[in-house]
């Protein structure tokens, strides 16, 4: 869509005048902004030693939740891998086990390969079920390809290890963070 | 008019015989035997089509032009069949019909074959009426002796054989091509019109549909002509074009709230009203009347100011009902909740929803569980308008279903929350609870 | 000439007998349907199609009905006239819509038939996206075993009822029912009569939404995913048009395509499922070759297809004048015109005969009656002859060699003392080399008895040309891989002249390559088949064929003869 | 005295390599404390062993030369830059130097190793240009456009900024009537505080500054290497040593221009009270290095506080204001030496230059102006 | 063994006659077998599809639709009483009367009782309005009942 003439707002480059056309006060000025930074108590935090204080909504390592049951919540409706960008969800559909009763399909197999993925959050997005959130996990490392990908039960232990740490809510459809399939504390 | 003077009802009220005997003792079947040796099948056909009758079932389609809507010099068969499956609430006129004076139907019958030419008529019967099965049943055995039925009756050209089929218990089968449907073995699924069944009914083969009373009438409109018929009754409106009239008496049944329900034979435009109180005996306990069901439930609700309305087939709908239906008229008394009556009639519509329809299936349905929540204290104003759209989206809007019971279901929720809506709000707001025992089961 | 007012635009429909939403589909608009289906009766029930009719009277006013009706039900006269985007139109749709989906589960992310459901795409369109019920829905119990193939989920079912009259009208086997009444029915079947017919496959198609599944198809991938292929089934010579459904070059489902001058709407459940042999794990995929002289020696050694096809060239021009080959009725007709080619191209001497024609059963025609016997008009052929090609390669035998040779005659000739050398056009010899393609699927079993197998194994050279090991295979000194119909482009003749055009969906394995392509490269043509190209070719050469001059033979496929 | 000179070639090489890795340090100390960084702190204490830690990895690190490259200059061109960069330090008079009119002078020792040259500037600039050779060859035997477009940049910009380079500092030559550093120096210690060149030639440090800035391929003049736009330049090719043989160069001339621009405007070793000419050469020598510390530390501020130029910029500033700006200044110097005025006079020129071309830049119609942004 | 027994079969094919299809004897011939059997077993549904030429389902459909027949796990008493529910009954007390005849009988409507003698039903009316509230005992109706037991003794009986 064109951008209507109207709503163009035409900004003039400023006219320098003698000051600044001599550079040396800006230059001058500039060096007392960084010197006086110099002064300042550093923010910088020791990464192994302190952890970093994340937003509630950064977007970590992935994780598998489970209902209320320990069962895995998501019924590999291929929403994640259709919306994911980077094609790094790799999901096989089974019918679900016979004693599932609210449940007619699982994810037999659900890998993410966390070296493809870009840590988008659209599988979050997609998620109809909100089986499948990023965490704030962020330190992961591997020492082989196959390593980083995340298979199910990763995934799972994923929400295991984050469940219950009031760090990572889960985030309902309706956007509110509630705790939904967390352990009771 | 003081004192009508019965004619369908006339052995009846006297306690008379059903038996053939007795009923040719009071002259049954000379309309019969005038009509094989007088008339040809036309002129009995003209005969009723001049004396304006009415179909009694519901609808009130001049019984005489239907039987010509049939395609002319078919090679046959061409079947009749009997629409005694009076499944629509507070109605059992048919019923009293069949039991105590068999024979008057079955001169009917007789003649409506004869008059279109029908070789097999089937009497659809519902389970329900087991007494009348049985009477019916005797009846026709007793006319095949008596040479009535079967082969070249009374000696003329003209064979019919009648049959009576027992239906199970759905009210869609009432329907004129449910009937069918069902009469086939099939599903009670109404059908798709066009092709009418005068043209494709029963067996893909052109088929008249009448209700017992009807039949039961032209005994009587053949016996003493179409001009003694148009004196009973109400001649057409003048000013509406559309108007038949409404010629004839009519069985009017009483139930409810009255002290005395029964079934009366009144000439057609009484009101509900002279009804209750000089036949039904007025309502009951003392009471006063809330308002009443002027012709069977799909017809709408009346509230008790309207109960001057006059009962022929263009009254109800002066006062936004959906028209004379059965001519059942069910009083329900000032101390009834309109929540529990709306309930029940919804309960009753999605229990018989046949389930072809979308908006009939999935919106009787609807109704009844909002209806169900409402009494149990749960409801939301907002589904009072839901109610009254889904009502108007699922019968009102006309042709969205292909039989008419999404009309009769959605017509008395209309009617309810456009006659009763401060009753209904007030029972939401207040979260009342009904004073009918729940239903156990829906 | 009926002109037919849809939306105030006129739309002239001929003679033909339509209903509204045909009539308005030939106006390019779209009445939304669900219980209406070409091919089955119409009951008008979904009252999804709801539009306002009326009737242009001569003098040009328009009456109009003051009911909406179902435009299935409605025929399209001259003077219709048909409003579907009124707004009493809509409401009626709309409202449909809402009834429909009030006891539906909603449950669109397990059920397989998002993406091609008729109940989302119409709800998006035509309804709206909220519900105003809050009582709880009915949940019927979910009936997983309804059919060998197929999977009942109840309550995602609209009681449309396409597949209740599929199984009474086009199968007549009627094993599916409408249970109980009301905001209750159900489909079901009668207990311990589950949906096994030889079409059965089909409801799953007709169904509008996710109610009947197919089980080989259940979960298997979302249908977002696939990429869909016009193509024509080999699995008999009724050549139904299908989709083949694809991804990733796995096949992962068979659908039918509607062909008015095939087959019409359905396909057979044979054609079907009969499609995993193409993802088959044992298929050959580059060619193999045994050292000459060691034939009881049963270890081939896998060989680059650079380096097989010029051995194969010499080898055949070696022996070119008592060679013999065999021309698969599973090849495409531009094939077997290049096979010819190749084989009559070595030698005017060489022989062409017809590949083993698999005839299994008798024709099977629907519908059938509860005995199996074949009532009222014919809905559905299944042919006994399960190839789809054999008058294609009839046709291209008679042109190059006149007469067709049956495969029976082959056997005949090896074991018969005809001559093995000398010249003399005409005269058949005893072939000492022999060029056989096969390509039959899996499902019609060993092909060749044991005595055929020996018979064939007499001869020096054979080459066999099939999908996966076969005794034959065993015995032949050169075997190259076999492309299955998915894999290639060309055309099959059915059983009544009608030439269809397939065309590849999948890659015949990593190394593999298609028959046509491995003739094209033995004849010394470079570069790769276009089968367009061929077929023009062989429409100039064989009159019989003349009428595939136009290349592209469109979704209905070109009549011959 | 060969010995003493090869001691003294020795001691100056370690000692600027050893200069070179901690200014590297320092530099990243600095560059995180202006944004509120720590900086390398992991290895040793507050990360001083970091420097250690670097050099290690240089020579560690596996010697790669792309199989497109010209091997043989890809390998050279570092040793050229780096060579080239350290020669200049033959003629630089570190400190402690006795007054080169003195007639025992030559035969004495001094912590210099070529003294008394008296075109002593003039091998500096000779030589210092040659590592443009380095650049140019290292980006071009790389065979990599990004490389190639840097080494070309390189030698663009080093040839123009050679010039203003050499005129500013032709004021202060004329005034001294030298070459020779040592007497450069000694001329301004004759005197107190006052005597120092900076009082009457602020403008031609200024563009000595500047253009030693751009000689040195220091930021906001890095356009050889710029890695948002030529992925490193005419680096993007090499790693370890080679790379570290770059990095050395290129610190071994900040420490140069650092040096050069103590001894030519700020009195060398001089500092009243604490170094004057007959003081212990020890005091001499700290001074010197503390004033040249100083302007590094200047140069590593500027680094982080002023963007880069765009090339455009770069060259209309040589070119368009530094190259007249020069000429003026210089022209300035040459009236007050022939007509005997005192050099006090250079001050307000100077300042009036400046200004002047400030106003000239100011115009408004000047649309093309040198430095517009 | 068939299901059906010969009399059965004889009154169906008695039925056949009187219609121009076979189908439409279907609701005959599933009110023979359900009056004889109190239920209509799968096999009995098999056995009259073989005789009307339909297939199981056919005749299972039609069956299941009037939700009148009942299915062999749960095969009708003795007496089948219905208590009439419609408006004009409840009106006057029919779902009392339900409810009455529940507690009573202790079981549910559709329920039979333990000994097998009584199955308790709901109707959506009888058609016998005038006799609010009504019950029927099998196919006949008793009218304004007010004495339950007699009605339960009657129906025992």
């Amino acid at each position: 869509m064109p951008i209507a003439e109207s709503e163009v707002r035409w900004v003039k480059a400023p006219t320098l005048g003698l000051l600044d056309r001599l550079y040396i006060p800006a230059i001058i000025e500039g060096l007392g902004t960084t010197i006086k930074h110099i002064f300042q108590p550093p923010v910088t935090q020791q990464f192994p030693e302190e952890r970093p204080d994340l937003p509630a909504n950064y977007r970590g390592l992935h994780r598998l939740n489970r209902d209320t049951e320990g069962r895995v919540k998501c019924v590999a409706c291929y929403m994640c891998s259709t919306a994911c960008p980077a094609h790094c969800i790799d999901i096989v559909a089974a019918p679900a086990p016979a004693e599932w009763k609210d449940r007619e399909k699982y994810p037999e197999m659900f890998v993410i390969d966390e070296l493809r993925c870009i840590y988008c959050g659209m599988c979050e997005q997609a998620c109809p079920c909100d089986a499948i959130e990023l965490t704030s996990m962020f330190d992961l490392t591997g020492l082989t390809r196959e390593e980083m990908m995340f298979d199910k039960e990763k995934l799972l232990s994923v929400f295991d290890q984050t469940a219950g740490t009031e760090k990572d809510p889960i985030r309902t459809k309706a956007g509110a963070l509630s705790c939904a399939s967390e352990p009771a504390k | 008019m003081p004192d009508f003077e019965p004619i369908l009802l006339r052995r009846i009220n006297a306690g008379a015989s059903p038996a053939l005997d007795a009923y040719r003792a009071d002259g049954g079947y000379r309309a019969l035997t005038k009509a094989l040796t007088e008339m040809t099948p036309a002129q009995v056909v003209d005969v009723v089509k001049n004396s304006g009758l009415r179909g009694r079932g519901g609808a009130g389609f001049p019984c005489g032009v239907k039987w010509t809507f049939l395609p002319p010099n078919h090679p046959g068969p061409i079947y009749l069949c009997v629409n005694a499956d009076e499944s629509e609430p507070c109605t059992f006129n048919n019923r009293i019909l069949m039991d105590k004076d068999p024979h008057q139907v079955l001169e009917g019958i007789l003649l409506a074959c004869y008059a279109t030419k029908a070789s097999v008529a089937y009497i659809y019967i519902r389970y329900e009426y087991g007494t009348a099965y049985r009477s019916m049943q005797k009846a026709i055995d007793e006319a095949y002796g008596a040479n009535l039925l079967g082969k070249n009756i009374l000696g003329k050209e003209f064979s019919l054989d009648v049959y009576l089929h027992r239906g199970a218990g759905a009210y869609i089968c009432g329907e004129e091509t449910g009937l069918i449907e069902s009469l086939e073995g099939k599903r009670g699924w109404p059908r798709i019109k066009p092709p009418f069944p005068a043209v494709e009914g029963a067996f893909r083969k052109p088929t008249v549909v009448n209700n017992i009373e009807t039949l039961a009438c032209v005994t009587h409109v053949v016996n003493r002509g179409a001009d003694w018929f148009k004196t009973i009754g109400i001649p057409p409106d003048p000013k509406n074009p559309r108007d038949a009239g409404s010629y004839g008496s009519k069985l009017y049944c009483i139930s409810g709230h009255v002290n005395k329900p029964c079934c009366v034979e009144l000439p057609l435009g009484i009101s509900v009203r002279e009804l209750v109180d000089k036949h039904g005996g007025g309502v009951w306990k003392n009471r006063k009347a809330k308002g009443c069901i002027p012709g069977g439930i799909s017809m709408g609700l009346m509230t008790e100011a309207e109960f001057d309305t006059p009962l022929d087939f263009n009254g109800p709908g002066k006062v936004g009902c959906l028209g004379l239906g059965t001519a059942a008229v069910t009083i329900f008394d000032d101390t009834t909740s309109i929540v529990d009556v709306l309930y029940n009639i919804c309960r009753f519509f999605a229990h018989e929803s046949c389930g072809q329809c979308t908006p009939c299936r999935e919106g009787t349905g609807w109704m009844m569980k909002m209806l169900d929540r409402i009494r149990q204290g749960h409801g939301r104003m907002e589904d009072l308008d839901i109610l009254d759209e889904v009502a108007k989206s699922i019968g009102i809007m006309p042709g969205t279903t292909i039989c008419g019971l999404a009309d009769g279901a959605g017509w008395p929720v209309k009617n309810a929350i456009a006659k009763f809506r401060p009753e209904l709000e007030g029972y939401i707001r207040g979260g009342q609870k009904t004073s009918m025992s729940l239903a156990v089961v829906h | 000439m009926a002109v037919v007012l849809i939306n105030d635009k006129p739309v002239d429909i001929g003679n033909e007998r339509l209903n509204l939403v045909q009539a308005a589909a030939k106006a390019g608009v779209f009445i939304p349907h669900y219980c209406w289906h070409p091919a089955l009766s119409v009951v008008a029930s979904c009252r999804m199609c709801l539009v306002e009719v009326g009737d242009k009277k001569p003098d040009g006013t328009v009456a109009m009905q003051p009911r909406v009706v179902p435009a299935c039900q409605t025929p399209a006269k001259d003077g219709t006239v048909c409003i579907t985007n009124s707004e009493k139109a809509k409401f009626s749709q709309a409202r449909t819509l809402e009834g429909l989906l009030l006891n539906h589960p909603l449950d669109c992310p397990v059920c397989d038939k998002a993406g091609e459901c008729m109940l989302q795409d119409y709800s998006y369109r035509f309804g709206k996206a909220q519900s105003r019920m809050i009582d709880p829905k009915n949940r019927p119990a979910n009936k997983p075993d309804i059919g060998e193939h197929l999977s009942l989920f109840t309550d995602r079912c609209i009681m449309c009822s396409r597949c209740v009259r599929f199984t009474r009208e086009i199968s007549g086997s009627a094993e599916l029912q409408v249970i109980n009444r009301g905001h209750h029915s159900e489909i079901d079947i009668f207990p311990g009569d589950p949906v096994n017919n030889p079409l059965a496959g089909n409801v799953v198609d007709l169904c509008p939404v996710g109610a009947l599944a197919n089980k080989e198809f259940l979960y298997k991938q979302r249908v977002w995913f696939l990429k869909s292929q016009k193509s024509v089934c080999a699995g008999c010579s009724t050549g139904c048009s299908i989709h083949i459904d694809h991804n990733k070059d796995i096949v992962y489902r068979i659908r039918p395509r509607e062909n008015p001058q095939a087959q019409g709407y359905f396909i057979c459940d044979e054609g079907r499922f009969d499609f995993p042999y193409i993802n088959g794990k044992e298929r050959f995929d580059r060619p193999l070759v045994k050292p000459a002289g060691e034939r009881s020696e049963p270890a081939e050694s896998a060989v680059a297809w650079e380096t097989a096809l010029p051995d194969i060239r010499d080898v055949l021009k070696k022996s070119a004048s008592a060679l013999a080959a065999v021309v698969s009725p599973m090849l495409t007709v531009e094939e077997a015109y290049l096979f010819a080619k190749l084989i009559k191209g070595f030698s005017p001497q060489a022989t062409l005969y017809l590949g083993w024609v698999p005839n299994v059963g008798k024709d099977e025609s629907f519908p059938r009656d509860r005995k199996g016997n074949p009532v009222g008009p014919v809905q559905f052929t299944i042919r006994a002859e399960k190839c789809p090609n054999r008058r294609g390669v009839e046709e291209v035998l008679k042109h190059f060699q006149g007469e067709v040779l049956g495969f029976d005659r082959l056997i005949a000739d090896i074991s018969s003392p005809l001559p093995t050398g000398g010249e003399g056009a005409g005269v058949r010899r005893r072939p000492q080399a022999l060029y056989l393609t096969a390509g039959y699927p899996p499902r019609l079993g060993a092909w060749l008895n044991d005595e055929q197998t020996k018979t064939l194994s007499t001869i020096p050279l054979l080459i066999v040309q099939d999908l996966a090991p076969t005794p034959i295979t065993q015995t032949a000194r050169y075997v190259l891989p076999a492309a299955t119909f998915a894999e290639k482009d060309g055309c099959f003749v059915n059983h009544a002249n009608l030439a269809q055009q397939i065309r590849w969906a999948v890659r015949p394995g990593t190394m593999g390559r298609t028959d046509g392509q491995i003739f094209l490269s033995l004849l010394g043509r470079r570069g790769l088949i276009q089968a367009t190209k061929i077929r023009q070719e062989l429409a100039a050469e064989i009159p019989f064929f003349a009428p595939l001059a136009v290349g592209d033979l469109g979704e209905f496929g070109v009549k011959l003869g | 005295m060969l010995i003493s000179t090869i001691l003294t070639i020795l001691i100056i090489f370690g000692a600027l390599q050893a200069l070179a890795g901690g200014l590297v340090y320092v530099e990243r100390k600095i560059c995180a404390f202006m944004q509120n960084r720590i900086g390398p702190n992991r290895v040793g204490p507050v990360g001083l062993l970091q420097i250690l830690a670097d050099g290690l990895k240089f020579i560690m690190k596996e010697e790669f030369v792309p199989h497109y490259a010209d091997k043989s200059v890809f390998i050279i061109a570092p040793a050229i830059g780096l060579v080239c960069a350290m020669l200049c330090f033959a003629v630089v008079p570190f400190g402690a130097t006795d007054n080169p009119a003195d007639a025992d002078y030559i035969t004495h020792y001094q912590f210099i190793i070529a003294k008394n040259v008296d075109i002593g500037i003039l091998f500096i600039f000779a030589v210092s240009s040659l590592t443009v050779y380095g650049i140019i060859l290292g980006g071009w035997a790389s065979n990599n456009k990004y490389s190639l477009i840097g080494g070309l940049r390189s030698s663009a910009q080093i040839i123009s900024y050679e010039i203003p380079l050499g005129l500013s500092i032709l004021g202060v030559v004329l005034m001294t009537g030298s070459l020779n550093l040592e007497r450069i120096i000694w001329k301004q210690a004759s005197g107190g505080i006052l005597e120092w060149n900076i009082w009457f030639q602020p403008l031609a440090f200024l563009l000595f500054m500047i253009s030693s800035f751009a000689e040195c391929n220091r930021l906001p003049f890095d356009l050889p290497e710029t890695e948002q736009e030529l992925v490193g330049g005419y680096h993007t090719e090499y790693n370890g040593m080679k790379l570290a043989f770059f990095f050395l160069g290129e610190y071994t001339h900040m420490v140069t221009s650092c040096f050069l621009m103590v001894i030519l405007f700020f009195g060398g070793w001089h500092f009243p009270f604490i170094a004057e000419a007959d003081m212990w050469w020890g005091l001499k020598l700290i001074v010197f290095v503390a004033k040249m510390a100083l302007f590094i530390v200047f140069y590593m501020l500027v680094r982080w506080t002023i963007p880069r130029f765009r090339f455009d910029q770069l060259m209309s500033l040589a070119w368009k204001v530094l190259i007249p700006m020069t000429l003026l200044n210089l022209v300035a110097v040459m009236f007050v030496k022939e007509y005997g005025i005192t050099p006090w006079v250079l001050l307000p020129v100077s300042l009036g230059i400046l200004v002047g071309a400030g106003l000239i830049a100011s115009q408004p119609e000047s649309k093309e102006s040198p430095l517009a942004a | 063994m068939p299901a059906l027994s010969d009399e059965i079969r004889a009154k169906i094919l008695a039925y056949i006659p009187r219609y121009p299809s076979k189908q439409a004897v279907t609701l005959p011939a599933l009110h023979f077998v359900h009056d004889a059997m109190r239920c209509v077993s799968y096999e009995a549904i098999r056995e009259i599809a073989e005789m009307l030429d339909l297939s199981p389902a056919q005749v299972h459909d039609t069956m299941t639709f009037y939700q009148f027949f009942r299915e062999k796990n749960a095969p009708l008493g003795k007496t089948r009483l219905w208590v009439c529910r419609s408006l004009a009954c409840s009106l006057r007390g029919g779902e009392d009367l339900l409810e009455t005849f529940c507690q009573k009988l202790h079981v549910q409507p559709g329920g039979t009782t333990a000994d097998g003698k009584i199955t308790l039903e709901f109707a959506e009316c009888l058609g016998a309005c005038e006799g609010a509230p009504a019950v029927m005992v099998n196919d006949e109706h008793r009218h304004c009942v007010s004495d339950v037991d007699a009605v339960i003794r009657e129906a025992q009986g």
